[in-house]
């Protein structure tokens, strides 16, 4: 069973392999990409499943075990958002067919896309700090290409300066595992959280862990490292987009809680005021640059921008509530940005113009589009029924209980800023006589996977127990980093491998 | 050892900074290489300097340095080259194709 | 035709490019106990085709190779992930390594490491890449 | 007796590559650096070689420094070659003023205006 | 001889200094090519040295290395070179 | 094709074989020959030199006679830069000269080449396209003619043996 | 009860149903959304025996229990009333919307959207929870906005949308707040336990927190003053809309929730100044606009401000009588207004214009209309023998008896001056439609139709009825009701004839005043011209808006300028900010580990490094630059070398070369170094940043290169090199056995890598 865990890591590479090897053939790629994407699927399911019965699953690399080799942990935390990014691809997979246009895929955005995933797999399983370095430098560099894909002017401009900046992020990213290693001689996460237990002194150690915070808070851009961000989002194929916004910024914020839950456990109070404040910082940021937008892509990526200062101040407030609202918010923000960039794309292709004041009038003539475009507006702004709401309902809530008054109030007040300029770019598209241009009509395959996770949010609102008691779980999993140590060196007596032997 | 690397690694970052704040992007590029190879010196400093021999098991097997850090920067000098390879070309590719390597100028996404 | 270099450069290319990549050969076999890996290995052969690019100029090298290097990469891929997978599959865990001693009539005493295999891909994949990419913007150059 | 000849080569390696990088600094034009590159540094750098080769025996040390020998040999004037020809055909300024003799000139120029003029004979 | 090492170590570094000096001074471009050329060559020296000095076996892969790049490197800047670069 | 003549280059590579991986041993020898049979076929057609073991045994004593005066022109050669690079008022005439050679094959002429750069005060500077004429950068110049002459009876007239 | 669920969902299931039914129905879905509101009113109705008896009706179904976040339905007196009103005044309204909306218009939509609405409001009314309540109070919003952008291709429907969401949805915001502070102190989302806590919550420090928060939902949603700026705007929706939500429904939400709440939050002195107090300041201030208003929907808009505001002064009064009094006048307001809409929207139908300017003598035209607008009317301005005349005295003599002294004097002067202006609009409204001079509509008018006739005629017989016949509204209504609020039993004995007394005499003032001030209504009308073209509160609003998205635009354009050097300023300085921080405040301690002595050439290769490093940046031109950087990866190479690690000097070495002839390749056909024009200040500024993140990281490395607070793991990897790995060469047994997994990864990035730039290159095209 514990080959499981290192399978939705493989399964994309394999397929990213396949892809190459097919050549310029499109159906095959087309085939086995989304039948590659649709394994690793059902791959995560059985992960989750396997997780949610057993309790966390190790998977030790070459059998050597913790702390030397390499080990995957799925734990509820990781194995859940590695569902979460295996749905959200696949629907994204079967946009970019019907969105990247031939030339495209024949070339390698297939081998690309499934490289990304490997990237953010790796990086949510990984229980290994230079091997999580690894796979974001995969995950970036993939998402390099991907941003610059069709090789426009913007998209070059946008991927030279999100891999530029990151680029600076991986060499602190380096320092702060070159100073971890220095002072604690490991690098494998259990390990690390057990002997940073057993210490009087923290040494050094805070200006690691704040080194790893913004490190992470380049790629979950927190304010000041979030400029690559709106460039990025908004420049790269809408499939892309979906995913970055959707996915690929979590994979910050989990690392933050990663670092912070496991590692630097004793340290938090450290850098709880940096995140806090960062992060109230960010919200405004991201509630000012949609507010400029007319560019609908690039009001997404703002407001992604917004909803990762949600995201991390939630994660800030740290009690088992905010941490809750935090998860709820990954979940909400992953289905319902991605589901808002999908549809952006679709209108985008109708109208011909990502310039929102060049749109309106298109409720009547693609009123579905309009309403599963309500339902992710809302579901962003946080509009009751819509989960979206309880994640925001819950971290004020954490807020409040944990004596952050003016944080509550301004994430309520940005909630609303929020809820306007949403609002006001679905009134802008949607709504408005119509200027009177015959519509493209785009690809049903391209219309198809924004109803999906439309879908996807009414009914995971409407079976929102189960959703929320996971979550719980989840947190309260992360809360006790030693059951995910325990379960790490268990695998050492769970094991026997040649290496036994040839002791 | 320990104080005048530091100090070597710091120039590297500090030229390599240097450099990335310039309108050049050409400049910004050689600044990351240069950053890169201040971190990949981060991490190979980070073992400290026991030891007196490369981590080759021969005879006599003492006074090994740590190979653990070796090996992390193997990988990261690896990285760092895909990485540079590629923003070169597309350096190469957004001068084609704005006719420009001003960073002062390819600032179409703003705002 | 005109010549992208010199007759001198092209003759001392000729009699240098075996013994670089005789010499990547040799870094790739004795990496595991000495300095030396798929890695380094990789890029010395690329280092040596590189060689031939630039005297001999792109147009005659691939004439001359005529093989699409992106092959390569996968190729080397699958190899890295097989082994990986074949020892998953044999159930000891992804990427374990197996040992074999052998006693052969003159190398003598001989082990045979399953992670050289994987050395081996990270060969093909290096050459793959570092070869196409130059050589594409090599043309690009030209 | 190795080591005394080791010692001694390794000085006259050291001195020469010391002066070639003398050399290097004083020569006033590109192509007189090069004569002092390609001979004295070359021939420096052989002869340390050659030291490690004598102390060491018969040794893969020795084996690859002799390897290290002939391919630099083999390679440096071919490099000096096409460092010099680039130099000249990109008109690098040289001190002409104390050159006595350029038999290279007029074929050069003949040659550069054959290729703007694009004619290919 | 370790003293003697030392200072042939000495002496190959404050000539690999020259070298620079001329890589950074030029002024043209075919200039820093030959100290580029001759540093590298000094570099392998030096680390036959330091071979000969630890008696390390393993790094004399690294001298082969030095000489077969500093003439890869070489051919290709030569090669290379633009007219406009040539000179500063 | 002329495959069966590729044994002789194969044993040339075994040679370095052996040298790389440190030693003279029938093992080393024989992973050599694979590794080097590797080599050709990887990259065969750049291997268009063709030598017939005859030929290069007849080339042996020429070979001998070159090694020497190759040495002593190195050494000389050494000298002399050593000598205007360290005199405080450097006394150089610097200039480039043709030079016709004999050579006709490759090999032959990069010999000759490179055999100068090596060798005192000169440097082959360029080869025209025929390959019959070397230009030669000299350091110090008394005529041109002398130069010329030292070349043919210092090199030239060991290389051609060797290699044409 | 699974009936109480039924009727809640009951809209919501009919609404998800409307647009498919609508193919087949077309415009006669109107009849389907008017049956199902009957059904719903039908069914409530068999509620309401229990509730006679002081029972309540309760079902619960489990949404999130986790949260504790149910579905807890609960139908008192206060609620049912409420859900009847919403669910008899739908059936009415949804009936005439048949008729109103334009055959050629989105029947479906409209319909379900009212449907979603009646949905939504039953869901406020019949919650028990708080969070659940919370949810359906924002989806009435939602709803809202829908329907008043209904016609979405007027600018005036977009705007008055957003301006309706918008300040609705920030007093929900402030309610939740409050809701969860109100949690806070009682423990508990449900109502029946909240209600009871009354005490406790008084004493709270968090008491007044959670008055006012939850007060500024209630007055957002309930148009008081200064938040009714939203309702006028509000009335670009479709007639029916205006009269179902924004007069007779939705808008009494706030009302309910105070009245819900009034056990608990009542009974102190910042509960009668907060509520009642913006109750009475709501009433003067509606009245006031309203009188001078020239569209008819806008003078019911503000009037309709302005008896929210007196409902809302009743319920803030704290007293018994004034709960009473404020129900039933709830209950009349929404039968006069309700009718009122509906009959404006008959004129506008029929004339095609709402504008008093434009009307006028409409009497012989559409007699109907005008008798039905007249009763209304009447009953607004508080004339006999109609409910309204009832519920005015009651209001006039519940302000009377006012406990606060402070404002015993002051709450009945404003009663009456804000019935002044109730009865002088209400005077306008009738006269200018149907009396005086012949206007000159756009259509020439006669009556509306049959079908249109029967709603208003319905809601128009109710005022009478309440005035004439209160008993059966005493006992099946306000008793209930009342005691729903109260949470005791209310004996309610309402009568026309109160016999004579101060609330006469203050009627006879009122009627008095109103006729003094209805000939100044256009006077009126040109002062507030003239002010409030100067300053208004929607000025204020639109104001409030423009700043803040114009700051949005300035900080977004001053932070993401799209020059990258300033987004790395940003980055670099707070990089090492951080860093540098931790040094001071967490007094993280630099000793560096010496385990070993520089030698002099060590030293010398070293100080070439830095210096090497140094040189790239004055390097002059592109191709210097770049072969000075690759003497620096060859000197790292060294470094390598130094430090005992072979491999990577090998790997260093050649990777640089490869890196020199791709750089090669590229400046190949780059431009020149354009010259920076950098000013001398920025130069240094640049290179304090520089030196700051050179020396931050030098710290960092100073703090722990070496400090090995435990061993290292690499022990293991010496030992297990040659037995588990096979392998001398640790480095390489680490790369491709222990960590091979990090190898896979670094030649996948460099696979990818290569497609990046295979996929660059291959597109041909270029400027
Ligand atoms: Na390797
Ligand atoms: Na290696």
């Amino acid at each position: 069973m514990n080959a499981l865990v290192p399978l939705p890591i493989l399964l994309s590479l394999a397929t990213a392999i396949v892809t190459i090897f097919l050549g310029r053939s499109l159906r095959g790629k087309i085939v086995v990409s989304l039948g590659g994407g649709g394994a690793t699927f059902v791959t995560a399911l059985f992960l989750l499943w396997t997780v949610w019965s057993r309790g966390p699953v190790v998977h030790a690399m070459g059998s050597w075990p913790p702390p030397f080799g390499i080990i995957l942990v799925a734990d509820l935390l990781s194995s859940g958002i590695v569902l979460l990014a295996s749905g959200v691809a696949m629907v994204a997979l079967c946009y970019s067919v019907g969105y990247v246009e031939e030339e495209g895929q024949r070339l390698a955005y297939h081998p690309l896309f499934h490289l990304l995933m490997m990237g953010i797999y790796g990086a949510f399983l990984t229980g290994d700090i230079f091997n999580l370095f690894v796979f974001f430098e995969i995950l970036l560099i993939s998402s390099y290409a991907l941003v610059a894909f069709a090789g426009e002017d913007y998209q070059l401009e946008a991927s030279l300066k999100y891999a530029t900046i990151n680029l600076i992020a991986s060499a602190a990213f380096l320092l702060a595992v070159g100073g971890l290693y220095g002072v604690m001689g490991t690098l494998n996460m259990a390990d690390l959280s057990l002997k940073i237990r057993q210490l009087h002194d923290a040494g050094p150690l805070p200006t690691i862990f704040l080194l790893f915070v913004a490190v992470f808070g380049v790629k979950a851009s927190i304010f000041p490292f979030y400029f690559w961000l709106p460039d990025a989002h908004s420049s790269a194929p809408t499939p892309i987009s979906a995913m970055l916004s959707g996915i690929l910024i979590k994979v910050g914020a989990y690392s933050i809680l990663r670092v912070s839950s496991v590692i630097f456990v004793p340290l938090w109070p450290d850098v709880q005021t940096w995140i806090l404040t960062l992060a109230a910082i960010t919200m405004v940021i991201g509630a000012c640059g949609a507010l400029a937008q007319s560019d609908v892509k690039r009001l997404l990526a703002y407001s992604s921008v917004g909803q990762m200062g949600y995201i991390i101040l939630g994660l800030g407030i740290g009690t088992p509530l905010a941490l809750v609202s935090t998860l709820l918010f990954i979940v909400n923000h992953a289905l319902a940005k991605a589901m808002l960039f999908l549809m952006a794309g679709v209108v985008i292709e109708a109208t011909g113009t990502r310039d929102m004041g060049g749109m309106g009038g298109l409720a009547r003539q693609m009123p579905w589009t309009a309403g599963a475009f309500l339902v992710g507006v809302m579901a962003i702004a946080g509009v009751p029924p819509l989960f979206g709401f309880f994640a925001k309902f819950l971290l004020i809530t954490a807020a409040i209980e944990a004596g952050y008054g003016f944080l509550a109030a301004l994430a309520a007040g940005l909630a609303i800023v929020t809820l306007w300029y949403l609002f006001a770019a679905w009134q802008q598209i949607f709504w408005r006589e119509g200027n009177g241009h015959a519509l493209h009509a785009p690809p049903r395959l391209m219309k198809g996977p924004g109803f999906v996770l439309a879908g996807v949010i009414v009914v995971g609102t409407v079976f929102l127990n189960p959703v929320v008691n996971f979550l719980r779980n989840v947190e309260a999993q992360m809360r006790q980093p030693a059951n995910y140590v325990t379960a790490v060196f268990e695998e050492v007596s769970h094991r026997s491998g040649p290496s036994e032997e040839s002791k | 050892m320990t104080t005048l690397l530091a100090m070597t690694i710091g120039t590297l970052f500090a030229t390599g900074t240097f450099l990335v704040l310039r309108r050049n992007a050409l400049k910004v590029i050689i600044g990351l290489s240069l950053i890169s190879h201040g971190a990949n010196l981060v991490l190979v400093t980070s073992g400290g300097f026991a030891g007196n021999r490369p981590p080759i098991i021969g005879p006599g097997g003492v006074g090994y340095v740590d190979p653990l850090p070796q090996a992390l920067v193997l990988t990261a000098i690896v990285i760092s080259f895909g990485v540079t390879a590629f923003m070169v070309v597309l350096l190469y590719r957004l001068y084609q194709r704005t006719g420009t390597v001003d960073m002062d100028q390819i600032r179409r996404l703003r705002g | 035709m005109r010549r992208p270099t010199t007759l001198i450069a092209e003759i001392v290319t000729r009699w240098a490019f075996p013994v670089i990549f005789l010499f990547a050969l040799y870094l790739l076999l004795a990496g595991h106990n000495n300095p030396g890996g798929g890695f380094i290995a990789g890029v010395m052969t690329a280092a040596a085709l590189t060689l031939q690019y630039v005297v001999f100029g792109m147009r005659e090298v691939q004439r001359v190779t005529r093989s699409s290097y992106l092959g390569l990469v996968a190729l080397g891929l699958t190899f890295a992930l097989g082994t990986g997978l074949g020892s998953l599959v044999l159930g000891w865990g992804f990427l374990k390594s197996g040992i074999l001693h052998l006693t052969l009539p003159i190398f003598g005493e001989v082990e045979v490491v399953s992670a050289v295999v994987f050395d081996v891909g990270v060969f093909f994949i290096v050459v793959g890449v570092t070869v196409t990419i130059i050589s594409l913007l090599g043309r690009e150059a030209a | 007796m190795t080591d005394l000849l080791a010692g001694l080569l390794i000085v006259i390696g050291t001195f020469f590559l010391a002066v070639g990088s003398i050399g290097l600094i004083r020569f006033p034009d590109v192509l007189c650096r090069m004569q002092a590159t390609t001979k004295t540094t070359t021939l420096g750098a052989c002869t340390i070689f050659l030291a490690a080769a004598l102390k060491f025996g018969y040794s893969p040390i020795a084996l690859k420094s002799i390897l290290a020998l002939w391919f630099l040999l083999l390679t440096a004037p071919a490099g000096a070659h096409m460092i010099a020809r680039a130099a000249y055909r990109g008109r690098v300024p040289l001190a002409t003023h104390r050159m006595v003799a350029d038999d290279l000139k007029e074929v050069v120029e003949r040659s550069a205006y054959l290729s703007e003029h694009n004619i290919d004979l | 001889m370790s003293l003697l090492l030392h200072g042939a170590l000495l002496v190959v570094a404050c000539s690999t200094v020259l070298c620079l000096y001329r890589i950074v001074m030029g002024p043209s471009v075919p200039d820093r090519i030959v100290a580029f050329d001759a540093f590298s060559t000094n570099l392998a020296a030096v680390v036959v040295l330091l071979v000969m000095r630890d008696g390390l076996v393993e790094l004399i892969d690294v001298v082969l290395v030095l000489t077969i790049l500093g003439f890869v490197g070489t051919m290709a800047i030569a090669k290379y070179i633009k007219k406009g670069d040539i000179v500063d | 094709m002329k495959t069966q003549k590729l044994w002789i280059l194969t044993v040339l590579l075994a040679v370095v074989w052996c040298f790389l991986s440190g030693g003279f041993t029938l093992a080393n020898f024989l992973m050599g020959l694979l590794m080097g049979t590797l080599t050709l076929v990887c990259f065969r057609p750049f291997f268009p030199w063709q030598p017939s073991p005859r030929r290069l045994l007849q080339k042996v004593p020429a070979f001998v006679r070159y090694v020497p005066r190759f040495v002593y022109e190195l050494i000389k050669a050494n000298l002399q830069v050593a000598y205007l690079a360290l005199h405080p008022q450097m006394p150089i005439r610097p200039g480039i000269i043709a030079f016709r050679t004999r050579h006709r094959s490759p090999l032959g002429i990069t010999l000759l080449a490179n055999s100068i750069t090596l060798t005192p005060g000169t440097l082959t500077m360029d080869v025209s396209s025929d390959g019959h004429t070397l230009y030669i950068h000299t350091l110090d110049i008394a005529h041109p003619e002398e130069v010329r002459e030292g070349i043919r009876q210092g090199l030239e007239d060991y290389t051609v043996e060797v290699a044409d | 009860m699974i009936l109480l669920l039924v009727v809640l969902l009951c809209p919501f299931v009919a609404a998800a149903l409307t647009p498919l039914l609508a193919r087949y129905l077309g415009t006669r879905t109107g009849w389907w959304a008017a049956a199902v509101a009957l059904g719903n009113t039908l069914a409530l109705l068999s509620l309401l025996p229990p509730i006679l008896h002081g029972a309540t009706v309760q079902y619960t179904l489990s949404w999130i229990p986790v949260l504790d976040a149910n579905l807890t339905l609960m139908a008192d007196g206060l609620g049912l009333f409420f859900a009847l009103l919403i669910s008899f005044a739908g059936c009415l309204i949804m009936a005439y919307g048949r008729f109103y909306l334009d055959p050629r218009e989105q029947h479906g939509k409209f319909f379900a959207y009212m449907l979603l609405f009646m949905g939504s409001m039953l869901g406020v009314v019949l919650t028990d929870n708080l969070i659940a309540l919370f949810v359906f109070w924002e989806l009435t919003s939602l709803s809202s906005f829908l329907l008043i952008g209904f016609w979405d291709d007027r600018e005036a429907s977009r705007y008055g949308a957003t301006k309706a969401l918008l300040i609705t949805a920030s007093g929900g915001m402030a309610m939740l707040i409050g809701f969860i502070l109100l949690h806070q102190v009682t423990g508990s989302w449900e109502l029946q336990s909240i209600l009871h806590q009354g005490d406790v919550i008084r004493a709270s420090s968090l008491y007044l927190p959670i008055l006012g928060l939850v007060f500024l939902g209630c007055m957002t949603k309930s148009a008081q003053t200064p938040f009714h700026i939203w309702l006028p705007n509000a009335m670009e929706a479709p007639t029916p809309v205006s009269a179902y939500l924004h007069s007779a429904t939705m808008v009494k939400a706030g009302l309910y929730l105070v009245a819900r709440l009034h056990p608990v939050l009542s009974g102190t002195e910042a509960w009668v100044y907060l509520v009642a107090g913006v109750g009475m300041l709501t009433l003067c201030v509606g009245g006031f606009l309203a009188l001078a208003q020239d569209d008819l929907k806008a003078l019911l808009a503000y009037s309709t401000v302005s008896q929210l505001g007196l409902i809302m002064a009743l319920y803030g009064l704290g007293t018994a009588q004034g709960v009473v009094a404020g129900s039933f006048h709830l209950m009349n307001h929404a039968a006069f207004k309700a009718a009122l809409f509906l009959c404006v929207g008959m004129v506008e139908h029929e004339t095609g214009t709402r504008r008093l300017s434009q009307l006028g003598g409409l009497w012989g035209a559409m007699p109907w209309t005008g008798v039905f607008t007249l009763v209304a009317a009447a009953a607004m301005a508080g004339l006999p023998p109609l409910g309204g005349f009832v519920s005015k005295e009651l209001f006039y003599e519940a302000t009377l008896q006012v406990p606060e002294p402070g404002v015993r004097t002051l709450f009945p002067i404003l009663a009456v001056v804000g019935s002044a202006f109730t009865f002088a609009y209400s005077l306008r409204l009738v006269y200018g439609v149907f009396f005086g001079k012949p206007g000159h509509p756009p259509k020439h008018p006669h009556e509306a139709p049959l079908g249109m006739r029967w709603s208003p005629l319905i809601l128009a017989a109710c005022n009478p009825l309440f005035g004439l016949w209160p008993a059966p509204v005493d006992h099946f209504l306000l008793e209930p009701m009342a005691a729903g609020i109260l949470r005791e039993v209310v004996h309610v004995h309402l009568a026309l004839w109160h016999g004579f007394g101060l609330p006469l005499v203050m009627s006879a003032v009122t009627i008095a005043a109103g006729l003094v001030l209805y000939p100044a209504w256009a006077r009126i009308q040109q002062w507030q011209g003239d002010v409030f073209s100067r300053v208004s509160l929607d000025a204020a609003y639109d104001g409030s808006l423009h700043v803040l998205s114009r700051s949005g635009r300035d900080v977004s354009l001053a932070l993401q300028s799209g020059i990258l050097r300033r987004y790395l300023l940003w980055i670099f300085s707070f990089l090492s900010l951080l860093v540098l921080s931790t040094f001071i405040w967490d007094r993280v301690s630099v000793v560096p580990v010496e385990a070993r002595s520089v030698l002099s050439y060590e030293g010398i290769l070293l100080v070439l490094t830095i210096v090497t490093s140094i040189a790239v940046v004055l390097a002059p031109r592109p191709l210097p630059a770049v072969i000075l950087l690759g003497g620096v990866g060859y000197l790292v190479g060294i470094l390598f070398i130094l430090l005992y690690a072979p491999d990577l000097a090998l790997t260093q070495i050649l990777i640089e070369t490869v890196s020199l002839i791709l750089f090669l390749l590229v400046i190949y056909r780059l431009p020149p170094f354009i010259p920076e024009h950098a000013s001398p200040g920025r130069l240094l500024r640049d290179g304090l940043f520089a030196t700051m993140v050179g020396g931050a990281v030098a710290a960092v490395i100073l703090a722990t290169a070496g400090q090995g607070y435990f061993p290292s793991i690499a022990e293991f990897f010496l030992r297990e090199s040659v037995p588990g790995g096979g392998g001398r060469n640790v480095v390489n047994v680490i790369l491709i056995d222990f960590r091979g997994y990090d190898t896979l990864g670094e030649v996948t990035v460099l696979a990818i890598a290569l497609l990046g730039v295979f996929t660059l290159l291959a597109r041909k095209d270029t400027r």
